[in-house]
């Protein structure tokens, strides 16, 4: 069954093309730096060098390699999107299935909390909470933002749990004696397994874009490089208004391209397996 | 016909932002009080570095600091107090600008992020459905692939990015516009024409990338919208009955506008943090820019105070798009909803 | 001897959190069902029939009264895992949507592998498993080629239905819950069906529950027929008696207003 | 039965679904007749062709159904139009709504939920450019024929009660006077109490002479029974059988049509005594269709012609048209 699924994907050209993008940057990002072995954090005196043999996308104000940048700063703003991900889709499905399973007041309540969350304004909260921090690793930035993203999450698992349940073949399952975990295993699981997959890479998207504000305010991690840090630089030195484009355009490039990419494999991934729920 | 119904979604949609708003504050209170390395006494160290010199000056803000913040006190009097002096309108006093008031700080740059957010949000939201709807109406055409492409690569772009894309094409390389702020400087703001237009040529730049990255992501979602909707019952049944189809269409449209301002409120927040963003990137002197100098000074009054400020704010507008919401779709209107 | 006893069965749902509702879904019902007997509790949407029915598979639990299976509460009752499993052994369902009953993720035969794991004694080895199964299949009609290793968007809604009762058949409950066993399924299969749940019933003596809402299955198949009417029953009896005679209000009203074959309807 | 006059034909109507790979033979090879003044009852099973058929007659044709062969004809103003010359958009701003209306499945959803059903007359008006005032009146007057306060049409339709809703999908959709109403499964959703006063309503529109005549899909032969005057019985993709109501429940000649009324269960003592049979196997694919009848493989007097030759619909007693070599047999 799951050969079956994956398939149609793969005759789909636009998540050929996602999908190959995604896999050249998440390439950029692990074998870059293995391959390329300049230190991005070392300072010369070849500062703000435009594009050249040396440095082929240039040097900033300290005369960092901005390719090395990229390199590390793909690789950090990638693990810290993942780290996010995971954080808001293990939060995401424990509400959302404890909320569908347990219903009454263990439901109420779940749901009162999630539409809270979900409608503070999350980003702000991020940026508030990431102030007082004074050290912040990417693992901090990662769970400030994980924290926020699950509600919409939560609240389709739940709607998807709750249609599931009272599905008639829950019930049989039930009737053949199955045990709670034996039947979220079987049965539960898989029906929300693609939308869970979707959810988790919209969810990378969340954090690369969220580390990049929070870096952009001032807040991004406090040691390493990230694509979001590399653009606080170009600001904060006026890399921009002094015409330096090899510093801030590359970093940008990167973003888009990435979570164009995930958007892509999303959206043809719902395309692609939404008719064929629907025709079941 | 009675409004009972729909007083009574806006009083709940009212209890509950009251609530949401309460817990966002608390969370602004208590943060400082709770995260471990002891923020405050961070705080209170750093006085010396940003205040004047003067240590007179820096004892006199200690005094005012350890005051407004009570930590002598039992955290609930704290809480207590935090509450009744924020009603007031006391949000505590700035260190960066000691003696200066908090909330006098903020209310003059309010109305630079105001001109802003509010125009680009509402032009975006509008141009976007707009789009959308089109591309739907001409579903699997040029248009539609052409709009469904653009808009999924643009939606991706950061406010900001965008921003310094277009200060380094328009402004750097150009030279068409000016690069940063809000008016020239050295001008002051008045009512004058001059002021007027120099304002405006400032403002086009942080305005279109704004508008620009957060249409994509409307059209996209009206697409499917409207689509979804032209496939409905009543369109069908419209069509058997010889309804022109455009006004199917503007059937559809108007269904989908329902979920999409849903979607406008449930946005706000992200909206505004990236506008805070791109307020920095063009140093235009808004909310942004003051918190973005607040963070880097570590003016902890001032942040907590913006926040309070900026919290309510989404919230109220939260509430305005309830009220609209209510308005249009009969039937929270007559009290069927959900 | 009575093989279920429902005694003044009530359920009440309650909604919302902070402006609580509640719903009388069963009100107070009381019935029983003989061995080898075949009943139908019929009605409409939203009568209660169907939370009669998940009350007496043990699925949710009722608010008051009581189901006693073979003399035992089986809410209760019945306390140890094995206890319940020998329940779920003795009374099993068909359910309305042929699509429903089968998760899409597995194929067909998931279901009977249920069956052949609940059974007291199940099959020694994985051979003899199978076998069983394949028989099941060949008593329900169904060419055991046809399903095996199919998924079940591949197999019609007949083939869906006839699959459920060999998973009956398997396990030779005492008591089959069959909700609108037929109403999905296309009117040339329809037959078919209700003759193996028949045919159960004969080989057996397994006691059969219909719940529907087409009077005229209801009319054709049981001994018993209770018409249920906003969680309560408003009319019971022989189906004679139900259809050519009906006493209560609301049974007049459907008796009245369902199409016939040979009859025209008054006041058309 | 006396000799009518036609409203709508079609002759060799070949109608398929092409999909990328394969083509669904949904409605082959189709001729029928509707006359003016009738109630003509469409049965089949899912997958028969009989909503295929019903987006025939109103030449609802749309990618991926392409209409292969074969011609529409309805009457207008006394003379054959061939419908079928012309695209869905013309067939559409000519004759939908004026001429011939579809009352779709789903009929309870069928109103346009976020604007008063007045405002939706109105548009309905502006759309057909009549004068919207008139047409409302008109609206108010049908409102209260189909047992309905006028006053409703100031409301919202989700204010209405189910029946309701049905009742006001009929009075908005007959609110042209169409010729031809054409009504696919309308009443499945609906409790039995409502079914009927659905089908109350809509005989009431034809006896009102409002419409002209009715063509009413279903899977479900008793509810034809009830009203129809003349049944269709698809299989396949093709017809079995057409007869006057009356005698195909009587005397049903295809052998499908048999099995399909044996298969039927009202609260009759007559079918209490008969018992229930079914038919064997299962309806054919219609990408491959089998040869000869496509009902021979179930069909327990198959004969050698059957599998080879398909048989053609015949009018082998008064009014009655069946599609089976059984009877062209008898006739030699």
């Amino acid at each position: 069954m799951f050969s079956l699924m994956i398939r149609p994907l793969f005759k789909n050209k636009k998540f050929i093309i996602g999908i190959s993008i995604f896999i050249f940057f998440l390439l950029l990002g692990i074998l870059g730096p293995v391959f390329y072995k300049v230190d991005p954090t070392e300072m010369t005196w070849d500062y703000e060098q435009p594009p050249s043999s040396e440095h082929p996308l240039g040097t900033d104000t300290y005369g960092r390699d901005v390719l090395a940048q990229l390199f590390h700063g793909i690789r950090s703003s990638l693990y810290i999107g993942f780290l996010a991900a995971i954080i808001s889709s293990i939060i995401g499905t424990i509400v959302g299935s404890f909320s569908a399973v347990k219903k009454g007041i263990t439901d109420d309540i779940l749901m009162a909390i999630t539409n809270i969350v979900l409608t503070t304004p999350s980003m702000l909260i991020a940026i508030l909470i990431a102030s007082y921090l004074k050290v912040r690793s990417m693992e901090a930035v990662a769970v400030i933002l994980g924290l926020f993203q699950w509600p919409w999450y939560a609240r389709a698992i739940r709607a998807q749990l709750m249609s599931v349940t009272s599905r008639e073949y829950v019930y049989l399952s039930i009737m053949a004696g199955y045990s709670d975990t034996k039947l979220v295993i079987e049965d539960l699981l898989p029906t929300i397994a693609t939308y869970a997959f979707m959810s988790f890479v919209l969810f990378i998207n969340g954090g690369i874009m969220g580390e990049a504000g929070l870096s952009l305010i001032g807040l991004g991690p406090t040691q390493g490089i990230s694509l979001g840090l590399m653009l606080q630089w170009a600001v904060l030195l006026e890399a921009v208004r002094r015409g330096l484009w090899w510093w801030f355009v590359p970093p940008g490039i990167a973003i888009v391209a990435i979570t164009a990419s995930l958007m892509i494999i999303s959206t043809t991934m719902d395309e692609v397996f939404n008719p064929k729920l629907r025709e079941e | 016909m009675t409004f009972k119904p729909m007083l009574k979604f806006l009083l709940r949609r009212f209890v509950f932002l009251l609530v949401t708003y309460i817990v966002a504050t608390t969370i602004v209170f208590i943060l400082p009080r709770i995260i471990p390395g002891n923020p405050l006494a961070q705080m209170l160290s750093n006085l010396s570095r940003v205040a004047q010199a003067n240590p007179e000056a820096i004892r006199a803000a200690e005094k005012t600091l350890m005051e407004e913040f009570g930590v002598d006190k039992p955290i609930l009097v704290q809480y207590g107090q935090f509450i009744l002096k924020a009603l007031k309108g006391d949000l505590g006093t700035s260190i960066s600008y000691y003696p200066r008031k908090v909330i006098d700080l903020i209310v003059p740059v309010i109305p630079w992020t105001l001109v802003l957010l509010l125009p680009a949000t509402l032009v975006a939201w509008i141009l976007g459905n707009t789009l959308g709807a089109m591309a739907a109406y001409r579903r699997n055409t040029w248009i539609d692939k052409g709009v469904l492409t653009a808009a999924l690569i643009v939606s991706q772009i950061p406010y900001y990015w965008l921003g310094m894309i277009f200060i380094f094409l328009f402004g750097v390389k150009l030279g068409w516009l000016p690069v940063q702020g809000a008016y020239s400087q050295g001008t002051i703001p008045s009512f004058s024409w001059e002021f007027f237009v120099d304002a405006l040529k400032h403002y086009i730049m942080p305005f279109a990338s704004i508008v620009l990255s957060a249409m994509g992501g409307w059209a996209i979602g009206m697409r499917v919208m409207v689509i979804n909707e032209l496939g409905s019952d009543y369109a069908l049944f419209s069509e058997y009955l010889g309804m022109k189809d455009k006004r199917i269409f503007k059937y559809a449209f108007r269904n989908s506008l329902l979920p999409q301002i849903t979607g406008l409120a449930l946005n706000l927040g992200t909206v505004l943090g990236g506008s805070l963003i791109t307020e920095i990137v063009f140093n235009y002197p808004g909310t942004g820019y003051l918190l973005f100098k607040a963070l880097t000074t570590l003016d902890y009054p001032m942040i907590q105070g913006i926040f309070v400020i900026l919290i309510a704010s989404v919230y109220l507008a939260n509430f305005l798009v309830d009220f609209l919401y209510a308005w249009i779709d009969p039937r929270i209107r007559l009290g069927q909803e959900e | 001897m009575s093989r279920l006893v429902v005694e003044n069965l009530t359920k009440v749902f309650s909604l919302g959190f902070f402006s609580r509702r509640y719903i009388k879904a069963v009100n107070n019902i009381s019935f029983d069902i003989k061995e080898g007997e075949i009943v139908s509790l019929v009605g409409e949407s939203g009568s209660g029939k169907t939370t009669t029915a998940k009350m007496i598979l043990r699925l949710i639990p009722p608010t008051s009264g009581r189901i006693l299976f073979e003399g035992k509460d089986i809410w209760k009752d019945i306390k140890s895992q094995e206890a319940l499993r020998d329940f779920r052994r003795k009374v099993h369902a068909v359910f309305q949507d042929p699509f429903a009953s089968y998760n899409p993720f597995y194929p067909v035969e998931r279901t009977l592998w249920q069956a052949v794991n609940l059974l007291e004694k199940s099959p020694s080895n994985k051979k003899e498993a199978l076998e069983l199964i394949k028989e099941s299949l060949v008593r329900v009609g169904i060419d055991p080629k046809d399903i095996l290793g199919k998924y079940p968007h591949q197999i019609s809604g007949g083939q869906k239905q006839r699959v459920m009762i060999a998973r009956c058949w398997i396990l030779k409950p005492l008591l089959i819950i069959a909700d609108e066993p037929t109403s999905m399924v296309d009117a040339s299969s329809r037959g078919g069906i209700i003759q193996l749940l028949e045919e159960l019933r004969e080989e057996q003596g397994t006691s059969i529950m219909f719940i529907t809402h087409d009077l005229g299955l209801a009319y054709y198949v049981s001994d018993n027929i209770f018409v249920m009417k906003d969680g309560e029953i408003v009319e019971r009896g022989h189906p004679d008696k139900v259809v050519l005679e009906p006493t209560h209000e609301y049974s007049k009203l459907l008796v009245g207003s369902i199409p016939k074959l040979y009859r025209k309807l008054e006041g058309l | 039965m006396k000799n009518r006059e036609i409203l709508f034909k079609m002759e060799n109507v070949k109608a398929y679904y092409k999909l990328e790979e394969v083509t669904v033979k949904a409605v082959d090879d189709v001729s029928l007749e509707i006359f003016e003044d009738e109630v003509i009852g469409i049965v089949g099973e899912s997958g028969s062709g009989k909503t295929t058929l019903s987006n025939v007659i109103s030449m609802n044709i749309m990618k991926p159904l392409t209409l292969v062969e074969g011609k529409v004809f309805l009457k207008i103003n006394g003379e054959f139009e061939e419908i079928s010359s012309m695209s869905r958009e013309e067939v559409k701003k000519k004759f939908w709504g004026k001429e011939i209306t579809i009352v779709p499945q789903a009929a309870m959803n069928a109103l346009m939920p976020t604007i008063k059903m007045s405002k939706y007359i109105e548009h309905l008006a502006q759309s057909h450019g009549i004068d919207k005032n008139e047409l409302l009146s008109k609206a108010e007057k049908r409102f209260e024929e189909v047992g309905l306060d006028p006053l409703w049409l100031k409301r919202y339709p989700f204010e209405l009660s189910g029946g309701m809703k049905q009742r006001a999908v009929i009075a908005i959709a007959t609110i042209l006077n169409p010729v031809l109403l054409i009504v696919d499964e309308p009443t499945s959703a609906l409790d039995v109490v409502n079914q009927k006063i659905f089908l109350k309503v809509l005989m009431q529109m034809k006896k009102m002479g409002i419409v002209k005549s009715i063509v009413f899909i279903t899977h479900d032969i008793a509810t034809v029974r009830q009203i129809a005057d003349r049944m269709v019985v698809m299989y396949a993709g093709k017809i079995a059988e057409i007869s006057p109501i009356e005698e195909i429940v009587q005397k049903p000649l295809h052998p499908y049509t048999q099995g399909l009324l044996n298969s039927v269960l009202t609260p009759e003592p007559e079918i209490r005594k008969r018992g229930i049979t079914t038919i064997p196997g299962a309806p054919p694919n219609l990408v491959n269709p089998p040869s000869g009848c496509r009902f021979h493989p179930r069909c327990s007097y198959a004969m050698d012609i059957c599998k080879e030759k398909v048989p053609p619909l015949k009018e082998i007693e008064k009014n009655r048209k069946v599609a089976c070599f059984l009877y062209m047999e008898e006739r030699k």
